[in-house]
């Protein structure tokens, strides 16, 4: 082993551990009860407990006052069914629009990307008022199309200007190629372009999976409790009585599962798929 | 069977048979405590129907906006009776009190119907009054037709109903004459001290009797006892770090956030005696405080106390009273009632009061009313001191009641002589205005930067003061 | 009637003429070679003829039928990419199945006419692999096969031999022709190399600055270049110009060639006092060391290139000449400098207009 | 070669159908579908405009009115304002700097494809999974002076007074600390993807001990990373400079106004204070910068895609 492998080696590990000791923490948190997370100093040494996660799944939460009923798996429910839809129509959108924008200069074309991208940074503060007023004057309000239409403003830049990049990657002369083969422009850009651009397409499905996933302000203000999401279920641990850490923790835990297997499942097409990235003409 | 049990505890309700007597028969019929706990309850319930129709709203819907919060349990464990009492669908939204704020005001700005009743803090009714989205609840405590002869309002304490109404002008006093009752009290916060009596009997002190007397004995208890700090107050930048400790200690110094001068509110955070307590308040906390002070909130008061980090707290008395089941500390923690000025004895609490209120919006208000009116009823009010944690209740009748104070003296040792000490001077000390969030907010980032010596004590509250009163002249509240 | 021809085509990108009034017959099966340097617009005349670009002005008609306004996969025109331009996704078998596929045809078949084709190409041990895993010349006649295996009516190679090693090179310019032959395809091939125009086409149509300056046969356009430019091209090494004055002296024609007069034959047109360029081709100038006739010159440098031997000499004035003759002479073992004469073969010699360049 | 095959094909017709007139449209055709989703969104914008230029708090229904630029000006003549200006461009350009330096070096360790990079690049991603909201939670307790486990260590290492986020000299850190720890790995996964999306055959010998040496790095992998970069950059800019749940969880704003960056200071007046009119106001601010910046990203990234498109 040389010396570059080695501090290749050490950087890794540092890496490592400052990114994933947190997640390690909270992992034994979830094992833990509140008494012995509250410990002064902490220490790792305690007598697991399952209690944290038993008590997401029944529903029902034992604390030192009476039960409480734990809606958390509705959450995750929501959770999912919200991301992924909005991930789907984000994709069935945008990955056309990208492919427009990368491959044709056409009037305006800049602009309206633009113009798309900019939806993103309009703070979501700014609209939430006048939103909801129109969500409910539209019976919008506390549906769940309507807030995957709105997750578009989270989901629908992401993938446009992350998947444009990676078409843009693509060879002209292999999609032309294709044409003169005979086949129309529609199953060119459903066999050539897209397989070729997925490693991007799958990288942006599972970011903007996450950046709706990892929101909360827009099912809070503009939905019942009964549509929101992890992150405002986990905000039901933190109760007067007690910051149910533990719960908090198995709640970290279960969120991130879904994500977890999505990445897993795309981290494939990553690998494979950028074998064949940027086949420059 | 069912019959014979319903007929039992009815037979008690009517006056047929002792309370000893029930329990014994309802044990021969298999029923543990609890369980009668509850049909007692039911059959009481029933009983509230004899003289008042509770049907009268029958086969409505109503929809509640309620906060992540034990009292709310408390309302949905007995729920059921009261769809049963009065024949209403009820359904409701159960937010964590870390957004829940959030919901109501964009709710309630939206002048949708989508909720009838909801929780409120006092503070905010100063908002959502003015702008037009309570009812005057006076509409129907007045109304006999509206209103159960039984139900009483005399028995809620005067001071929290009073602080529950105001008249929309600024400055003018809480529950004055033309005062509108914004939100009915259901459960409600005093500040005094909760301490851990192990520490205490380690380091050989006994409760502080006043702020430099607390002072020196926090100093005390955190060079005798290695690894915990004297005295734990909320510290965090927002409004809610003024309420408590803070405001009821100052009040208790002659201090006050506004004086009123012939109708003007003059801002009084610069007074003199605003200058001397917070001068040992920040002294306090620089010398005895929680290292990251900036950051606590309600939950790290708690959790300090709770988990053996802290000597005290000068904070709600629940919150001590949570603090006394589940955790490290559980069955350590004192109550003591706390005036911080040596030359006053009587405490003065400033109070947190968790309200119902309805939004103007409805179209189910009388409807909505009776929940206000059941939740807030003796019955429904004792079972939920007794039986869950609707502590402190609103009404005297539930503090007279033997049942409640056996379960405190039991298990919160202190904590009613506690009370009854803080409970007479205790009430909202803040001036009513619309601007209190703002003032709170910035008063507390103001206490950070004493806190840090970045600005002066004085120089701060004079800053303080003079920007207060800009923004209030912006609005047009003075000339 | 022409089988393709193309019209008074026109091209340009953000007002830059990249191709201007190109005009253009090829007959059934005509195998036409494009010769032309980099940048003179063979890529966009093949995108043009493809259909992914549409002309700003002019006419393609196949078969006599336009299809300036047809989509390219209607237009029934194979394409060989310099880049391969091979789906990487698939495996070669599906690379040049794809023809096929887009034409329904049964499966069976498919699979016959890939083989087929492959084998003709010697590819048929390979077509399970996807294109990473194939070499150069493997890719090569993938994509070849992909054009081809489809028979249509017009096949354009965009210097398919470009990226391949000169082995390859060299097998290919005598199997192609073979292959296509069997097409019966009609075939532009494009290439920047002026052998490989000159061994593969039955015409060569010259491309400078987007338009054809000539169109002909390969020794055509060898012997007779219509341009300067076109002479240039042409040839390794390339003709020697040198910038002459023709005077009319004592009944004749003289110009002043490194230093030397030469008398021109008095058949030679008559173009006295015209500024122009002198061309000849290094086979056409004898080197001889002893006699002393013709042009006195310093033979410089010798140096052997495939089956002859090119002679580097430097005339009076520093003019520089090119000379080769075959091996074998007496040349081969010469090495330094020597005094020698230069004779030229003015009956192969050509005149260029000094201005414009054109043949005169 | 099979005579039948020839005689298949010229017995096939040549079919040549016109080209379809709506060729020239299609761009639009493609990209309208997300546009015309999105359009959606501008109604209330314009309404949150409008917002900015009233005098209106929910608290004071009756003096709501019209007052043009009333809001910006008291704005731009507040100074802690522009202390929020201040303190949203500090914490922008520290987080995008710093998360861009890290997760390119990671990219760049993790480039070489072996088992431990594959694995690590699926874990690195994990932080990425935990909303902020709650991740600052955790980070919060995990800070605390007396139960956080990360406190102890410090302490340990002898820094026993080391207050976090509780005290103005280390707040900012401990926010952009806790910021890269959630959005380092949204820089790392795409800066990875661009870099596996490189053609190897330049770096095979670079790639051998899986780090570049620096003249192929800065000579050709910076430069053919750069659009990747710019992208990662712009997509963390928008979401940096737009930051609250951090920073509310750990010190809502604190200590003193130290971290009053915008979507607090908005979120301050808009909930807790009903002064819609500032709030959106703020807001407006933030997005116009916002505008500008993003700008000043596509404007780049175009030209280097031009280059890139130039070098293919």
């Amino acid at each position: 082993m040389n010396g570059k492998s080695v501090l290749r080696a050490v950087a890794l590990t540092v890496i490592g551990l400052f990114f994933l000791f947190p997640l390690f923490w909270v992992v034994l948190m979830s094992f833990m009860t509140n008494a012995d997370i509250l410990r002064i100093p902490p220490s790792p040494f305690f007598t697991p407990t399952l209690h944290n996660y038993t008590a997401l799944v029944s529903g029902e939460l034992v604390t030192n006052v009476g039960t409480q009923k734990v809606t958390y798996m509705l959450n995750l429910f929501n959770s999912t069914v919200l991301s992924a839809f909005s991930v789907i129509l984000s994709l069935i959108l945008a990955v056309p629009a990208a492919y427009a924008f990368a491959r044709y200069k056409f009037r305006l074309g800049e602009d309206i990307a633009f113009t798309l991208l900019s939806f993103r940074f309009a703070p979501p503060l700014l609209v939430l008022l006048p939103l909801l007023l129109y969500f409910q004057s539209m019976g919008l309000y506390d549906t769940y199309f309507g807030l995957v239409w709105v997750y578009q403003l989270i989901t629908l830049p992401l993938v446009l200007w992350i998947v444009r990049g990676y078409f843009e990657d693509v060879s002209e002369d292999i999609e032309l190629a294709y044409r003169l083969d005979g086949h129309s422009w529609l199953s060119t850009f459903l066999r050539i372009s897209i397989p070729l651009a997925r490693p991007g397409i799958a990288a942006a499905a599972l970011l903007s999976f996450i950046f709706a996933w990892n929101n909360f302000i827009f099912a809070l203000i503009l939905g019942s409790s009964r549509i929101q999401p992890v992150t405002v279920g986990a905000f039901a641990f933190v109760t007067a009585s007690a910051i149910e850490f533990g719960q908090i923790a198995a709640a970290l835990v279960f969120s991130i599962v879904p994500t977890l297997v999505l990445a897993i499942f795309t981290q494939r097409y990553l690998v494979e798929g950028l074998s064949l990235g940027a086949i420059k003409g | 069977m069912s019959n014979k049990i319903t007929g039992l505890f009815s037979d008690y309700v009517a006056g047929r048979m002792s309370r000893r007597e029930l329990m014994i028969r309802a044990g021969q019929l298999g029923l543990g405590a609890a369980a009668s706990a509850m049909l007692l309850n039911q059959a009481q319930t029933k009983a509230m129907a004899a003289n008042f129709d509770w049907k009268k709203e029958n086969g409505k819907a109503i929809n509640l906006l309620l906060n992540k919060h034990p009292y709310t349990d408390s309302l949905l464990m007995q729920i059921e009776n009261f769809k049963q009492l009065t024949g209403l669908k009820v359904t409701y939204d159960v937010f964590p009190e870390d957004v829940y704020f959030d919901k109501v005001t964009t709710a309630l700005s939206s002048k949708s119907s989508g909720y009838d009743a909801f929780m409120t803090g006092a503070y905010q009714t100063w908002q959502y009054g003015p702008a037009g989205w309570l009812v005057d609840l006076n509409e129907f405590i007045k109304d006999p037709a509206a209103t159960a002869p039984d139900w009483n309002v005399g028995d809620i304490l005067p001071g929290l109903l009073h602080s529950d109404a105001w008249s929309g002008v600024p400055g003018e006093v809480l529950g004055g004459p033309n005062a509108k009752q914004w939100a009915l009290p259901w459960g409600f916060e005093l500040n005094s001290i909760a301490y851990n009596k192990r520490m205490f009997e380690q380091a050989k002190v006994d409760p502080p009797k006043n702020l430099p007397d607390l002072i020196e004995k926090a100093v005390k208890l955190q060079t005798d006892i290695k690894g915990i700090y004297g005295i734990g107050v909320r510290g965090s930048r927002s409004w809610a770090t003024i309420h408590p400790g803070y405001l009821s200690g100052l009040t208790s110094y002659g201090g006050s956030d506004f004086t009123v001068e012939n109708g003007q509110l003059k801002s009084a955070v610069n007074s003199p005696q605003c200058k001397a307590f917070t001068k040992l308040w920040i002294e306090m906390i620089q010398k005895a405080g929680p290292k990251n002070w900036t950051n606590f909130t309600w939950y790290e008061v708690g959790n300090g106390l709770g988990a053996g980090a802290s000597a005290m707290i000068f904070d709600a008395d629940i919150l001590g009273f949570f603090q006394q089941k589940g955790t490290k500390e559980a069955g350590n923690i004192g109550y003591e009632g706390f005036a911080a000025n040596p030359d006053k004895k009587e405490p003065t609490p400033n109070v947190w009061i968790w309200s119902l209120a309805i939004n103007a919006a409805s179209n189910n208000k009388p409807a909505a009313w009776l929940l206000l009116q059941w939740a807030a009823a003796t019955q429904p009010t004792l079972f939920g001191a007794t039986k869950a944690d609707l502590v402190d209740p609103v009404r005297q009748s539930v503090w007279d009641d033997k049942g409640f104070q056996d379960r405190l003296k039991e298990k919160y040792a202190g904590y009613l002589e506690q009370y009854t000490a803080s409970a007479p001077g205790s009430k909202i000390y803040f001036t009513p205005q619309p601007l209190f969030f703002n003032l709170t907010t910035e008063w507390a980032a103001s206490l950070q930067k004493m806190y840090a010596n970045e600005v002066s004590v004085d120089e701060g509250l004079d800053k303080l003061a003079e920007s207060v009163m800009g923004q209030l002249r912006d609005a047009g509240i003075v000339k | 009637m022409p089988f393709l021809e193309i019209t008074g085509l026109k091209k340009s990108f953000r007002n830059h003429e990249i191709i201007r009034d190109l005009s253009l017959d090829m007959e059934r099966g005509e195998f036409l070679v494009v010769f032309g340097p980099s940048g003179c617009g063979k890529t966009v005349l093949l995108r043009l003829i493809a259909g992914m670009l549409r002309p700003d002005a002019g006419d393609i008609s196949i078969d006599g039928q336009s299809v300036t306004e047809v989509n390219p996969e209607y237009r029934d025109v194979g394409m060989a990419f310099q880049n391969y331009a091979l789906y990487p996704h698939m495996t070669a078998f599906d690379n040049i199945a794809s023809p096929l596929r887009s034409r329904h045809v049964k499966e069976a078949e498919i699979k016959a006419r890939v083989n087929e084709t492959a084998r003709m190409l010697r590819i048929d041990h390979v077509l399970d692999h996807l294109p990473k895993a194939l070499s150069q010349g493997q890719k090569q006649r993938t994509a070849l096969a992909r054009s081809l295996v489809g028979r249509p009516s017009v096949v354009l190679l965009d210097d398919p031999l470009r990226n391949v090693d000169a082995k390859i090179r060299y097998e290919m310019r005598f199997e192609l022709p073979r292959v296509l032959r069997g097409f019966e395809s009609t075939v532009i091939y494009v290439t920047q190399d002026y052998k490989e125009a000159m061994a593969l086409g039955d015409r060569v149509a010259v491309l400078v600055d987007g338009a054809f300056r000539q169109i002909g046969s390969p020794l055509d356009v060898y012997d007779v270049p219509s341009t300067m430019r076109i002479a240039r091209l042409f040839g390794d090494p390339p003709i020697n110009l040198v910038p002459v004055h023709p005077v009319t002296a004592n009944a004749g024609i003289e110009i002043n060639v490194a230093g030397a007069t030469v008398r021109l034959p008095p058949d030679g047109a008559d173009f006295a006092g015209r500024e122009c360029m002198f061309g000849i081709r290094s086979e056409n100038v004898a080197v001889s060391l002893e006699a002393n006739d013709g042009i006195p010159v310093t033979l410089d440098a010798i140096t052997p290139l495939n089956n002859r031997v090119v002679m580097l000499l430097r005339g009076a004035e520093g003019t520089e000449l090119f000379a080769s003759c075959p091996q074998g002479g007496p040349m081969d073992r010469l090495r330094g400098q020597y005094q020698a004469w230069a004779k030229l073969d003015l009956a192969h010699a050509h005149f260029f207009d000094r201005g414009d360049g054109v043949r005169i | 070669m099979s005579t039948s095959g020839v005689a298949s094909m010229s017995a096939r017709p040549v079919v040549r159908r016109r080209r379809a007139r709506m060729a020239g449209a299609l761009p639009y055709l493609l990209s309208m579908p997300a546009l015309l989703t999105c359009i959606g969104i501008l109604v209330p914008f314009g309404t949150a405009i409008y917002y900015s230029l009233e005098r209106y708090n929910l608290a004071f229904p009756a003096t709501r009115g019209f007052i043009w630029f009333a809001n910006y000006i008291s704005l731009f003549r507040d100074a802690t304002f522009w202390q929020t200006v201040a303190v949203s461009m500090a914490y922008t350009v520290l987080t995008v700097g710093l998360e861009l330096l890290l997760g390119l070096g990671i990219a760049l360790l993790l480039w070489r494809r072996t088992l431990v990079t594959n694995l690590l690049s699926v874990t690195l991603m994990l932080p990425l999974m935990v909303a902020p909201a709650i991740a600052s939670m955790m980070w919060k307790l995990m800070t605390n002076a007396d139960f956080g486990i990360l406190s102890y260590f410090v302490s340990q290492l002898g820094f026993p007074n080391f207050r976090w986020a509780s005290s103005p000299h280390t707040a900012l850190f401990t926010v952009v600390l806790v910021d890269m720890w959630v959005y380092t790995p949204f820089i790392t996964i795409l800066l990875l993807a661009g870099l596996r999306a490189l053609p190897r055959q330049p770096f095979e010998a670079a790639e051998l001990d899986g780090v570049p040496g620096t003249f192929v790095f800065f000579r050709i992998i910076l430069p053919m990373l750069m659009p990747y970069i710019l992208t990662a950059g712009l997509f963390r800019m928008l979401d940096s400079i737009q930051q609250f749940d951090i920073i509310y969880a750990m010190t809502q704003g604190g200590p003193g106004d130290t971290l009053m960056v915008f979507q607090i200071q908005a979120y301050t007046q808009a909930f807790i204070f009903t002064n819609i009119a500032r709030a959106s106001a703020i807001l407006m601010v933030l997005w116009a910068i916002t505008f500008v910046l993003s700008n000043v990203f596509v404007k780049n990234w175009l030209r280097l895609r031009e280059r890139a498109r130039g070098r293919a």
